[in-house]
């Protein structure tokens, strides 16, 4: 009986304490109809060494290709103590906080990260996090409606993550809300600013940078929205904000509303999760925000201690009228991302995001360098940037992916006006011999 | 002392960044950040110090026992993360051909195939990333099917109200108006009231089962048939099914959709706050409906199927494939368990609460269903105590912990007052279900003795009792670099 | 400067204090003469990220064969709570638990281990662990001298780890300790008791099993030394222990100093270490034994601890009249062994042990199947056996590595009278899959 | 609790053993077991419940900073653990062959060159599993020398009083008779002294440079010329060697062996006690008697050369390469120092420990050697203290816990009266020094105001003060089950 610690002398001595004949007797409130008979599609039970066998065979399957892609989730270092840290019991087998006089790690941590996720997006405030990128942005939206309370369109670049958008659609369509595309401009990849009427609308999203890599006139798109009476959401990569100017910078007014995946902080890619997502505010919005907050306080001593709060806002205690369904956030992700955080500092972030650019630069001038190559866009990039190929990206990628490499993310599907484009990225983890490696291969690859 | 305050300008823990700050020059000003983000600047070993002694600040369950309803604090097999933190798993980036994830896919699509069996449904998709996201995905189904078949005056779920307050707030989200039925006095739903309320208006109904009140719900069949004759769906919230699990099967008691919470159920660790897992199974008419990605099986290669492959997909809840590291844990877990330790997790989780409810009931607390069997929880009252000494359910929560137990559920359901939830989980021995028993007699003789010992509690914890109301009027949310 | 916080002020502000113009300056009472200049051989400073790639790169190289290698060092499967506790910061990073009211952890731990490795071997008390199995055997060598305070001359069958000899007599050579060596019996392969006068001798060493997995007849050999005036140091491995008689039950009184390798019981392979040596006596010789001791004790208030115990006996007290010059024991790797004994239990590990017997008898089954193949031995067994093969060794085992299969350890150096003798073992690791396999492989490179 | 009052009979980790008892009737009764030894029978949960509470009632560099002179307790980085742990690494047979280990062995062929850069040294052997070890093989490495030579009449070896103990203890178990020699006012060799003590019968001399007094030996050349001009060997205790890491090497003062502490120097984990790792080098004249395996490089293929490879070799300290797991741990250190690391470790272990001299000084402490520069340690004595307050150095260093600090190692070197050895290593922040002087000046003045305060010392930790003589007279080594 893997993790059931009764002996055979416990089940005697509890059944008789109760009264009950036998275990199963404890079910006789259930109707005999409704019992189930066995498991058929359950194997039978493996010992730990058997599915840690298993494990480590499935794992050796997934081998670690030289990795070009990123689009949303990106390679970087993650120093050894994060995750050493993080799965130290006493987080990893932890409750949610609600106690938290018994809790005061967790509390204490999350309001460390409340404040490094403000200082990093500009903004005032921060909740605990949400559960990815996707999701955050899609309660971001949420939220500019309800700070509104008027317009129900909200409008969404379409050099916004193709997937991000989807997650967005499927939570936010049952509501009415209307999310309204913007077009980029097909030199530069970047979103114009508007110059028609485009009605009332709630909020703009503003990639920064964009899903192509590109980096947007955050400025200007902020200012034309805080003209047009709607809000600023900024979804950012976290990454890139030791580098770039914070979306509470951004035009007159800064941005209102910051999201964005905390992935690139401290999460392995791990086959897409789990993640989280960030969200900080301006203080003005700060009951609109979904998701847990932790405050600082006092106890009975006057002493400084952490709680969670604004749990009015909650769907444990405001149930229908809550902000959001939200119930967990993604608590030891978040552990991590706070070590990561703190071991990188500030400088240490900004090291890798400029690694991080300097290397994609690196790389796409030497793949577009090669008869065939092309880059797709003129605009300031941040880590990726889209190049173009003289024929069908996916044979291409076959042929690379048989020689051990990754080579991007084929965009030929969500953007078929782009042709045979290829979103490619090289973060600080790749050395000078892994370009030139990839070039070779590519320059091969194109070659026959 | 917060992390910021072993922060010195300049200082690094230098191992960990680029060795030399690479050229960015490329970039325009207009562009650029100007000012220093609050991150802190530490030394690695500050920074392991600090947050190695902060997490001696937590109770967990590798310290503590967690008699917490609702929320099945089981134990986290060890095993179930080192497997599932595998370089080869950790290094896989989402988007890589599904060639690269062979190992991964398999063993996502054998945990889909579990979780059909245990809970009786006809598919089952991995993509909710925590229970409350399996809810909205549920009733999004729910919504889905009554729109593709033009049955649009549908606009309102049913919902007990002993329910968990995301099944009201997962309706709204949904674009549905909620209708509170009550629970009668055994606990059961109001059949009555129930049978008032449905209508051709009715998408559905929300049901735990066992319910929040830690009793089986015995008229389920007869729910069932009222709610499908009036033309409504039901939706299982899965937080129960740890008390039934190999046992009873959501689909046989005729529901149409479930969540599972693989954090309570299937033993992932709830890390402090998540990330959880919540995937949905579906009845076979709800198939068209699921959403993206589900993992299938082709000639022996797994993929996701996506947006393409399931034309009336409600969607996706991730640009990924949800917490797919929390799901190699419950994979893991449930292949250790097998069939039997599936049975055995049910059984042992209702005896210990059977036990616990007896144990507690003799030491002089009162039961709040004391005529039902408990499922893997129940409910005791401390209303009577609260009259007779003012110590509230909150004040003998708070003393347990000076006991070194973390508090029971307190105060939900909201309609039993003064009430703690308890869950003992099937990984407690009895000797620690004993042990509880007698702290709980020691706090209930100190209420009477010394009530203000109680209502001052807890004394031993690294705060005293925090002061809730100052922190939602003068909100403190972020530290500011002032305070050096 | 990794792992170095000083910031320049730091630097500055700490050379006021002290009043020296420069870090330089505090090392001016070395002789200029004697100042070395920069290091040529140690490389410029790797990140962490860079060395991790490194480390990667290199353990994939030693790719993980399928291996029926015992020879005193045995693969077992390890539960992951075992190392996962043991690497916490508070076990890992801690100091000796010289300061006991700070240390009680590592030695209540220890006092639980001491308990656990007495009984196991069925011995009065137990140290805190010596560096590993051939210098505990060593250490037990001269403990036997000491106590005996006369014969300066122990018995050594050859049937005694070849490597643990020479590890003894590097050690104990100095102190003109005489090793008598004692043959086996050819068809048994076990030490026969000795029908003519030894002489004076202070120790007989039993090794059960023996190093070519026989099991020997402890019962008589330990009665023949007890009955010639000799001590018996029982040497064995503790996994076979919860199957096999207990040292301290072996013959009319026991065994008097049992000692071995803690590796199967926890310590992963990794290139050979680090294990621990465990030593376990009667109560009289307590006061001979090397290495720290916890006792439990009282404090102020009475109330329950744990303290090291018996240091008169220790260098740091005793300098030159110490009992050894021994000073760490291996106190991390008696960390995971503890946690090790406590996950499996004495039903585990005699499961453990059973399953590793079973499989053996198993493979040596299938393997005397093959023409060519013979078993060396009739004696009983435990977990290991010798065979005969047609032909030399090393180019069998060549083409078995080949094959991805680590068939045994070859014994024709060590044991030539043996010919062409190998010496397999198959733990509980191993499936009928895994036996067939190698049976299957060798098979087909002897019928080439 | 111990782990043993959790036990009940058949209670069992059920996950973590073979499903089945296989058969083992082949073997006859008279070799089997009879009784059950006495292991503990517990759940999976209790056993990680119960050792992660026990880690927590340890101090540990993860979460104290320990001042403790002679030990060079600093960080261990957290990624030399994880790199080691590799399962590539972990899974490899001592006796695998050479080929299936090249990632292993090339990492020790560097490890070595590494060493014998810093030391400047002709050759460096891996095999010593502690620093006692590494002086036994290099003790014994002097005898084989003199003894190859037929110079069979040198039986004696020199110790300074200030020596640790494992110095003479060594001695003794290579066949050596000690003779000790004092130290001066100044904390130097009494030169006289040893002049007086060399000869014939000189087989060597063992010294520690810095001194165990914190002080490095400015008439090192000296002494070199005198031992090597009698026909001894020096012998360096590398105990310290943290102190002069990449500024001098123990080759150039004239050293013919040299033992390393990894778990000081190397920063390899000091886990409680152990594992340590005590590699030698040596100079050219000892190269013949090196002890194995030691690692070479033929035709870019590494491998261990043995017995047959080293014909005079001393032998082997272990059966396998000594404590591989560390040396990789202390190898990967290494790499993340670099050369220019090497050095900063010394400088900085130096300015902290003058800082933290000076700052006691002003505070009111006596330094043992106040003429002279700290090394990367020193000496206070608060022999006044005591005889003023009778608030003795064990007092003191009790009190220390009670701040939140590891105590500095007490009464050693024995020949300074209730000293405190103090070393604060190169990676504690200037705040933590700062901070450790607070509680070293509040203390004081405890030790005069309340000095029963202090001699009650700790109070915050599990236990109060212990009875270690009830502990030694007592015997209580194992729990036995009747104490159930």
């Amino acid at each position: 009986m893997p993790f059931i610690p009764h002996t055979d002398e416990d089940v005697t001595q509890m059944l008789a304490a109760i009264g009950a004949p036998s275990i199963d007797a404890l079910f006789d409130e259930i109707p005999t109809a409704l019992r189930s008979g066995k498991l058929t599609q359950v194997p039978e039970a493996m010992t730990e060494m058997e599915i840690s066998r298993l494990m480590h065979e499935r794992a050796d399957m997934d081998g670690r290709q030289l990795n070009f892609i990123g689009a949303g989730a990106y390679e970087h270092h993650i120093p050894a103590a994060v995750w050493q840290i993080t799965t130290r019991g006493e987080f990893y087998s932890a409750y949610t906080p609600y106690q938290a006089e018994a809790s005061q790690g967790t509390l204490q941590l999350i309001y460390e990260y409340q404040t490094m996720m403000a200082s990093l997006t500009g903004m005032d405030v921060s909740n605990a996090s949400l559960y990815d990128g996707g999701s955050a942005l899609a309660e971001a939206v949420l939220m500019a409606v309800r700070a509104h309370k008027g317009a129900m369109r909200v409008l969404m670049p379409k050099t916004v993550s193709p997937l991000y958008r989807a997650v967005v659609r499927a939570m936010v369509k049952n509501q009415h809300i209307e999310l309204v595309e913007l077009d980029y401009d097909p030199a530069s990849g970047i979103t114009l600013v508007p110059t028609t009427d485009m009605g009332d609308f709630a909020a703009l999203v503003i990639p920064q940078p964009n899903f192509f890599g590109v980096l947007e006139d955050v400025d200007a798109l902020t200012d034309w929205a805080h003209a047009n009476g709607g809000r600023v959401i900024a979804l950012t990569n976290p990454t890139s904000l030791a580098l770039l100017k914070a979306p509470g910078q951004w035009g007159t007014t800064g941005a209102d509303i910051a999201v964005g995946d905390g992935q690139p902080l401290g999460a392995p890619l791990s086959n897409g999760g789990p993640y989280y997502g960030f969200m900080t505010c301006k203080q003005a919005l700060v009951r609109q925000m979904p998701g847990r907050i932790v405050g600082r306080t006092v106890d009975l001593e006057g002493k400084q201690g952490f709680t969670l709060t604004l749990q009015a806002r909650e769907q444990h205690i405001r149930r229908s009228k809550a902000t959001s369904n939200i119930c967990t956030n993604q608590g030891l992700v978040v552990t991590a991302s706070t070590i990561y955080m703190s071991l990188l500092g500030p400088e240490g972030l900004k090291r890798v995001a400029a690694a991080s650019h300097a290397n994609t630069r690196s790389l796409l001038a030497q793949l577009c360098a090669i008869a065939g190559v092309t880059q797709a866009f003129t605009g300031y990039g941040f880590h990726e940037a889209v190049v173009q190929l003289d024929r069908p990206v996916t044979p291409v990628l076959a042929v690379l992916q048989a020689q051990g490499i990754l080579g991007g993310h084929d965009l030929s599907a969500d953007y078929p006006e782009l042709g045979n484009a290829l979103l490619i990225c090289a973060t600080e983890t790749k050395t000078a011999a892994d370009l030139q490696r990839y070039a070779q291969q590519l320059s091969l690859a194109l070659s026959k | 002392m917060l992390i910021f305050e072993h922060s010195r300008p300049n200082r690094a823990a230098h191992a960990q960044m680029p060795a030399h700050a690479a050229d960015t020059s490329d970039l325009p000003a207009y562009l650029l950040r100007t000012d220093v983000p609050l991150l802190p600047q530490a030394s690695e070993m500050d920074v392991v110090r600090h947050y190695t002694r902060l997490s001696q600040k937590n109770f967990s369950i590798d310290t503590q026992f967690y008699p917490l309803g609702s929320c099945t604090m089981k134990y986290n097999p060890r095993a179930c993360n080192s497997l599932a933190m595998l370089p080869g798993f950790l290094a896989r980036h989402p988007f890589a051909p599904a060639a690269t994830g062979q190992g991964y896919l398999e063993s996502m699509y054998e945990l889909q195939e579990m979780l059909k069996d245990v809970t009786g449904m006809a598919g089952v998709s991995l993509a909710p990333m925590a229970g409350a996201q399996g809810e909205f995905a549920g009733v999004a189904m729910i919504r889905a099917y009554h729109d593709s078949r033009g049955d649009t005056a549908r606009r309102e779920i049913i919902v007990p109200n002993a329910a968990h307050g995301t099944n009201p707030a997962t309706a709204v989200m949904c674009g549905y108006t909620v209708r509170e039925i009550p629970t009668d006095k055994e606990g059961d739903v109001d059949l009555e009231a129930l049978k008032a309320a449905v209508g051709p208006h009715t998408a559905g109904l929300m049901l735990t089962n066992p319910s929040t009140l830690g009793v089986f719900e015995k008229q389920i069949q007869d729910i069932q048939k009222i709610v499908h004759d009036a033309g409504g769906l039901l939706y299982y919230d899965g937080a129960n099914l740890n008390a039934i699990l190999g046992r009873v099967k959501p689909g046989d008691m005729g529901f149409d959709v479930i969540h599972m919470n693989l954090h309570k159920t299937f033993s992932t660790p709830h890390g402090g706050g998540g990330p959880g897992a919540g995937p949905v199974g579906v009845a076979t008419r709800l198939l068209p409906f699921m959403p993206v990605p589900v993992v299938t099986k082709e000639n022996d290669q797994y993929r996701l199927l996506v947006e393409g492959d399931i034309p009336a997909t409600i969607g996706r809840m991730s640009a990924n494939h949800g917490n797919a590291g929390v799901l190699l844990r419950a994979y893991i877990y449930a292949r250790m368990l097998g069939a039997e330790g599936m049975h055995r997790v049910s059984e042992f989780a209702t005896l210990n609460a059977n036990y616990l409810l007896k144990e507690l009931q003799q030491a002089g607390f009162d039961i709040a269903f004391p005529t039902r069997r408990a499922s893997h929880e129940f409910i005791i009252t401390l209303k009577k105590l609260k009259d007779e000494t003012g110590v509230s359910a909150m004040d003998f929560a708070k003393r347990l912990l000076d006991y070194g137990y973390h508090a029971p559920t307190t105060y939900f359901p909201m309609l039993v007052p003064e009430c703690l939830l308890i869950e003992p989980t099937e990984t407690e021995s009895k000797e620690t279900l004993d042990g509880f028993v007698v702290a709980m007699k020691t706090i209930l003789a100190e209420a009477y003795a010394t009530p203000d010992l109680v209502k001052g509690a807890p004394y031993t914890q690294p705060v005293r009792r925090l002061d809730d109301v100052k922190a939602a009027r003068e909100l403190d949310l972020v530290w500011r670099q002032s305070e050096v």
